[in-house]
């Protein structure tokens, strides 16, 4: 195992420390968010996805590439959009009348 | 230079994900800070493009708006009762990339990879596959596309550890013979297969276990990836969403006191075989919505407890209708929250805000539970087990010892659903025959809209 | 910069992160033994002295690395003793009148 | 082979590092988490000592037995009440080592160091050589070798500003033209002459805020010199340390709401700089031991507010006695423990600690300012600024603002101290000539063996 292996490795093991440590203290409250939120960020996955899709490395990898780099997307626009929609939902005050974009997608909340 | 670059918004974005994350830790930051996490995405993908080996940009545009197209309704259509599938399937996109980011790695290196790059790649497909198909399994299950009932045969688990087994065998191959691409492939479909069959056997109402133990696959997928290709960014995100997926599936398994095995193997959620008490010889009583008006409209304190039940009817709307109208008439409303009521972590709270109930009104389980015996009503909506007394007292009970809402400790309670079902855990609730009970029969959506009704008249 | 550079950044980063987490939740009640663990901890740096002191490059390096190895260890062996010698001293339950060895450094302890 | 062991060890000494400082968040854990820790180090050793690059140990043995000879006494001998200037002293040879490991690195390979590594090691240097002289002067005016007063004279900032500058000039020097060694160690004397003239304006009472600012100076050099050899679990060691005395140094500015300028600037601590109200007219009322102990030996609830004086004068064992007698006499017992009481975080608590007082009697400030008005006697033990009302009412008081301990709310006050000598902030307490307010003069050790001896007769 070579030094760029182990400097993973530490990389690896710090950020599963942080991931541990902040999850802990997301409150029950966002648990879904975090959930929807999670999936987002893990769309990262794209840098991957883009270089074996731009890197004309034959077809093969393009069209694998390709597709990856679609499915990524849409965990990306997907994920992000919908952790907004529901944090945009959650308010301290009470709720007020006026009609509200999340909402507005269900009639009921525009009451 | 232009490596330098992209490293810089590579070490950026990393910053801005675990920010995104902390964010999450207070209600009042967390839409902020998801916004930052956004940005880091893009500049981590403009990063990415601006390297020398993206030569052709053509399939690079055509996935991103073949994504965006399939992401944007995905993201605004999708209702939240919709949640627990919504995010299997996300998980299964996830995965996909990941596995074939993976493949094109040995598709073009392949023996040169070394032993170290195939151990990376290796797990990365491997994780990749059975969250795959793990992931759709789930996803078909709570749609019910396929049962949601567990399918269990007999000599099951012989056969999954069997194709574990073999499965680990050739990876431990792969690692010292790299070149052997039959192998590879036949590893992965493996693989695939063992999402299957670990998903099978469990029953549907379990799915949100399944998922998030999904979730930390999928994240140990893309870490894998990262060590695979050599970056960072990727490492941090897949070990971020790795924990996350598995201390969610540890809350879960706490609040339902399981264990990881008795959900895995457990084949638990297939309601018939384990209905303990049966409700023989015990009656119930019926109220109708206008008789439960009344007793709202006098009640000084109501607390009301969401189940899955009020998911299923999407009823969250006219809760609060009704919550309004009980506050018109002088009475407090509190909402008791179980941390496994509904189907995933934080289902009930995320319904309750979108139907404009601000979260000060949502109280944790241990918050409320001294407060029900001060509420004149406890109003139940589609909750069942989260309610359920065999778990403080009947030892033989699946859930004892499952940590629930003390809402039979309220002076009056009433019951909102639509027949003598039972719950997710398929046991009877003994509350339901308490005499200070009764029932209000009905789809919650309906019984509430009637609730509403009576109570502008009352 | 090249890359191993940026990797160590990361390194930097996330230990950075992990740091301002754990030292933000310890209480006031263990920050004396906090700062003399972070002292014993630092002594780390001995890793670095060993090499220069045992690697026979000259007569300044080793003398360097000497003296280097020399002032690690004083804080590697100091910080440990006197940081276990405080969190020894840290009790809950209502202190026993048996002498203990931290407090009979001070006669008046053992009263 | 080797190598690879060597890395093993670094990262587990990385993991157990980080769990050891986790540890320190609860008092149960500490010992154990820190003894672990310890176990890293030793791996790390055994790890260094095994490279191929080292291939004589006579140095090294005879450096690390010295070591442990001077080491020892430090960590047995040291009172707890000589903690500053023992951490201060620390300091110095941790930055001592740092920047001999940096100084050595550049005696070795100069100009082929290359722009970025030559950053590291003048980072090294840099933070080292100022942390090194800094720390010496905090110790020296802890210690008392040096005034603690704060040395000042005009043009005093001017001049440390140009020293500053000149040194960054000659850092961004050396990055271009690595090979300039004249710069560097001349970069390095400058560097040391920084140390001393940013400590020397400082009051000795405040040098515990400018000890933690060192602390992460210290940390920081070690993370630069991580960088410079190329070293993991020196970067995350670093890191972790320059965390710490950064959040520490802030909690303590913020408890004496100043800002860090304030601290590093206002050379404040000087006392007869700021002190503000004089005491003329008003008169204090000292008490006998004898009528003191008669009060505390009927009273039902007595808080203990200790302070710096408590420090001075070792008494933490008279107060558990004092303590323990109040107690037989069916009196409670509570200490409310102010955050910067004494002269460094937790500074009382580990005196008391010594002292074998349970960590649950001792009180936070916002836990016990609540308790005061049920409190019969307040007993103030070598504390004044931390029990000041001026912090509440008086705008034009240097601590104005500062939270401090209602000491005053209690029904009778009874304060422990020598003079009518004012604490830290060299201001005058109006507390003193209360009318509940008694003094008792003397030495606190002294007093409270008096106290205890009538509290016997009583
Ligand atoms: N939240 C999580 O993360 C999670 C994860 C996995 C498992 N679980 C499990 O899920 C369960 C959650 O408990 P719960 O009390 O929320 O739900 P539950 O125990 O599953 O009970 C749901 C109740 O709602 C009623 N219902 C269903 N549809 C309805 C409708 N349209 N209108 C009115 N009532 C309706 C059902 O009775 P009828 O059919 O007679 O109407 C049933 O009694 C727990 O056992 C928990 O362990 C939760
Ligand atoms: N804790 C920290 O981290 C930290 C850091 C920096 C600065 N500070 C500052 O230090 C101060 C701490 O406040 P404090 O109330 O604890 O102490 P203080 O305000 O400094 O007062 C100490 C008191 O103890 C008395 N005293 C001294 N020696 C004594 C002895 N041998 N016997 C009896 N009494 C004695 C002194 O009066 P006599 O001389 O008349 O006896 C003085 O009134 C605060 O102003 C704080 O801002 C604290």
């Amino acid at each position: 195992m070579n030094l760029t292996g182990f400097m993973q490795l530490y990389v690896f093991m710090l950020a599963a420390f942080v991931g541990y440590q902040i999850i802990t203290r997301v409150p029950p409250l966002l648990h879904t968010p975090l959930m929807s939120a999670t999936n987002a960020i893990s769309a990262i996955s794209l840098v991957g996805s883009l270089v074996a899709a731009g890197s004309d490395r034959g077809m093969v990898s393009t069209i694998l590439g390709f597709v990856a780099v679609t499915a990524a997307t849409i965990n990306m626009v997907g994920g992000f959009v919908i952790t907004d929609r529901m944090l945009k939902m959650f308010r301290r005050e009470p709720a007020t009348p006026k009609v509200d974009p999340a909402a507005a997608a269900k009639p009921e909340a525009t009451k | 230079m232009r490596e330098i670059f992209t490293q810089v918004t590579y070490l950026v974005a990393s910053v801005l994900f675990i920010l995104g994350l902390r964010s999450l830790t207070k209600p009042d930051t967390a839409r902020r800070g998801m916004q930052y996490a956004a940005i880091g995405m893009l500049l981590a993908i403009v990063g990415t493009l601006v390297q020398h080996e993206i030569v052709r940009y053509d399939w690079i545009i055509g996935g991103l708006i073949l994504g965006t197209i399939i992401g944007i309704p995905l993201g605004t259509q999708v209702p939240m009762t919709a949640m627990p599938q919504r995010i299997a399937i996300s998980h299964m996109f996830g995965a996909l990339a990941a596995t074939l980011v993976g493949i094109a790695e040995y598709w073009l290196h392949g023996a040169e990879l070394g032993s170290a790059k195939m151990a990376a790649v290796g797990f990365e497909v491997l994780f990749g596959a059975l969250t795959i198909t793990g992931s759709f399994m789930a996803f078909g299950k709570l749609q019910e596309i396929i049962t949601g009932r567990a399918v269990t045969y007999k000599g099951q688990n012989a056969v999954n550890i069997t194709l574990f087994g073999v499965t680990l065998l050739m990876f431990g191959y792969l690692i010292v013979h790299p070149e052997n691409a039959v192998v590879f492939y036949s590893m992965i479909a493996l693989a695939l297969m063992i999402g299957v069959f670990m998903v099978l056997p469990i029953g549907g109402a379990d799915m949100p276990v399944v998922i998030s133990l999904l979730n930390s696959y999928a994240g140990l997928a893309s870490a894998a990836t990262g060590f695979a290709i050599g970056n960072n960014v990727l490492i941090i995100a897949g070990a971020l969403d790795g924990a996350s997926g598995f201390i969610l599936s540890i809350v879960m398994s706490k609040a339902m006191n399981r264990s990881f095995q008795n959900v895995i193997f457990g084949a638990f959620g297939a309601a018939p075989t384990v209905s303990t008490k049966t409700a023989s010889g015990l009656s119930v009583r019926s109220i109708s919505a206008e008789d439960a008006a009344i007793q709202l409209a006098y009640a000084k304190l109501v607390i009301i407890v969401p189940g899955y039940g009020m998911a299923v009817a999407q009823a969250q709307h006219q809760v609060r209708e009704l919550a309004e109208l009980i506050e018109k008439k002088g009475g407090e409303v509190k909402y008791a929250i179980h941390p496994v009521a509904g189907r995933m972590p934080g289902h009930m709270n995320v319904l309750l805000a979108e139907a404009n109930v601000p979260y000060d009104r949502l109280y944790d389980m241990d918050e409320i539970n001294g407060e029900f015996e001060r509420a004149d009503v406890a109003l139940i909506i589609g909750a069942n087990d989260v309610v359920n007394p065999a778990a403080r007292n009947d030892k033989s009970s699946p859930i004892y010892g499952m940590p629930i809402l003390n809402a039979d400790k309220a002076q009056n309670v009433i019951v909102l659903k639509r027949s003598m079902n039972p719950g997710f855990a398929g046991i009877e609730n003994e509350l339901f025959y308490n005499d200070k009970t009764s029932l209000l029969f009905g789809d919650a959506k309906a019984s509430l809209s009637k609730l509403v009704t009576e109570m502008k008249t009352v």
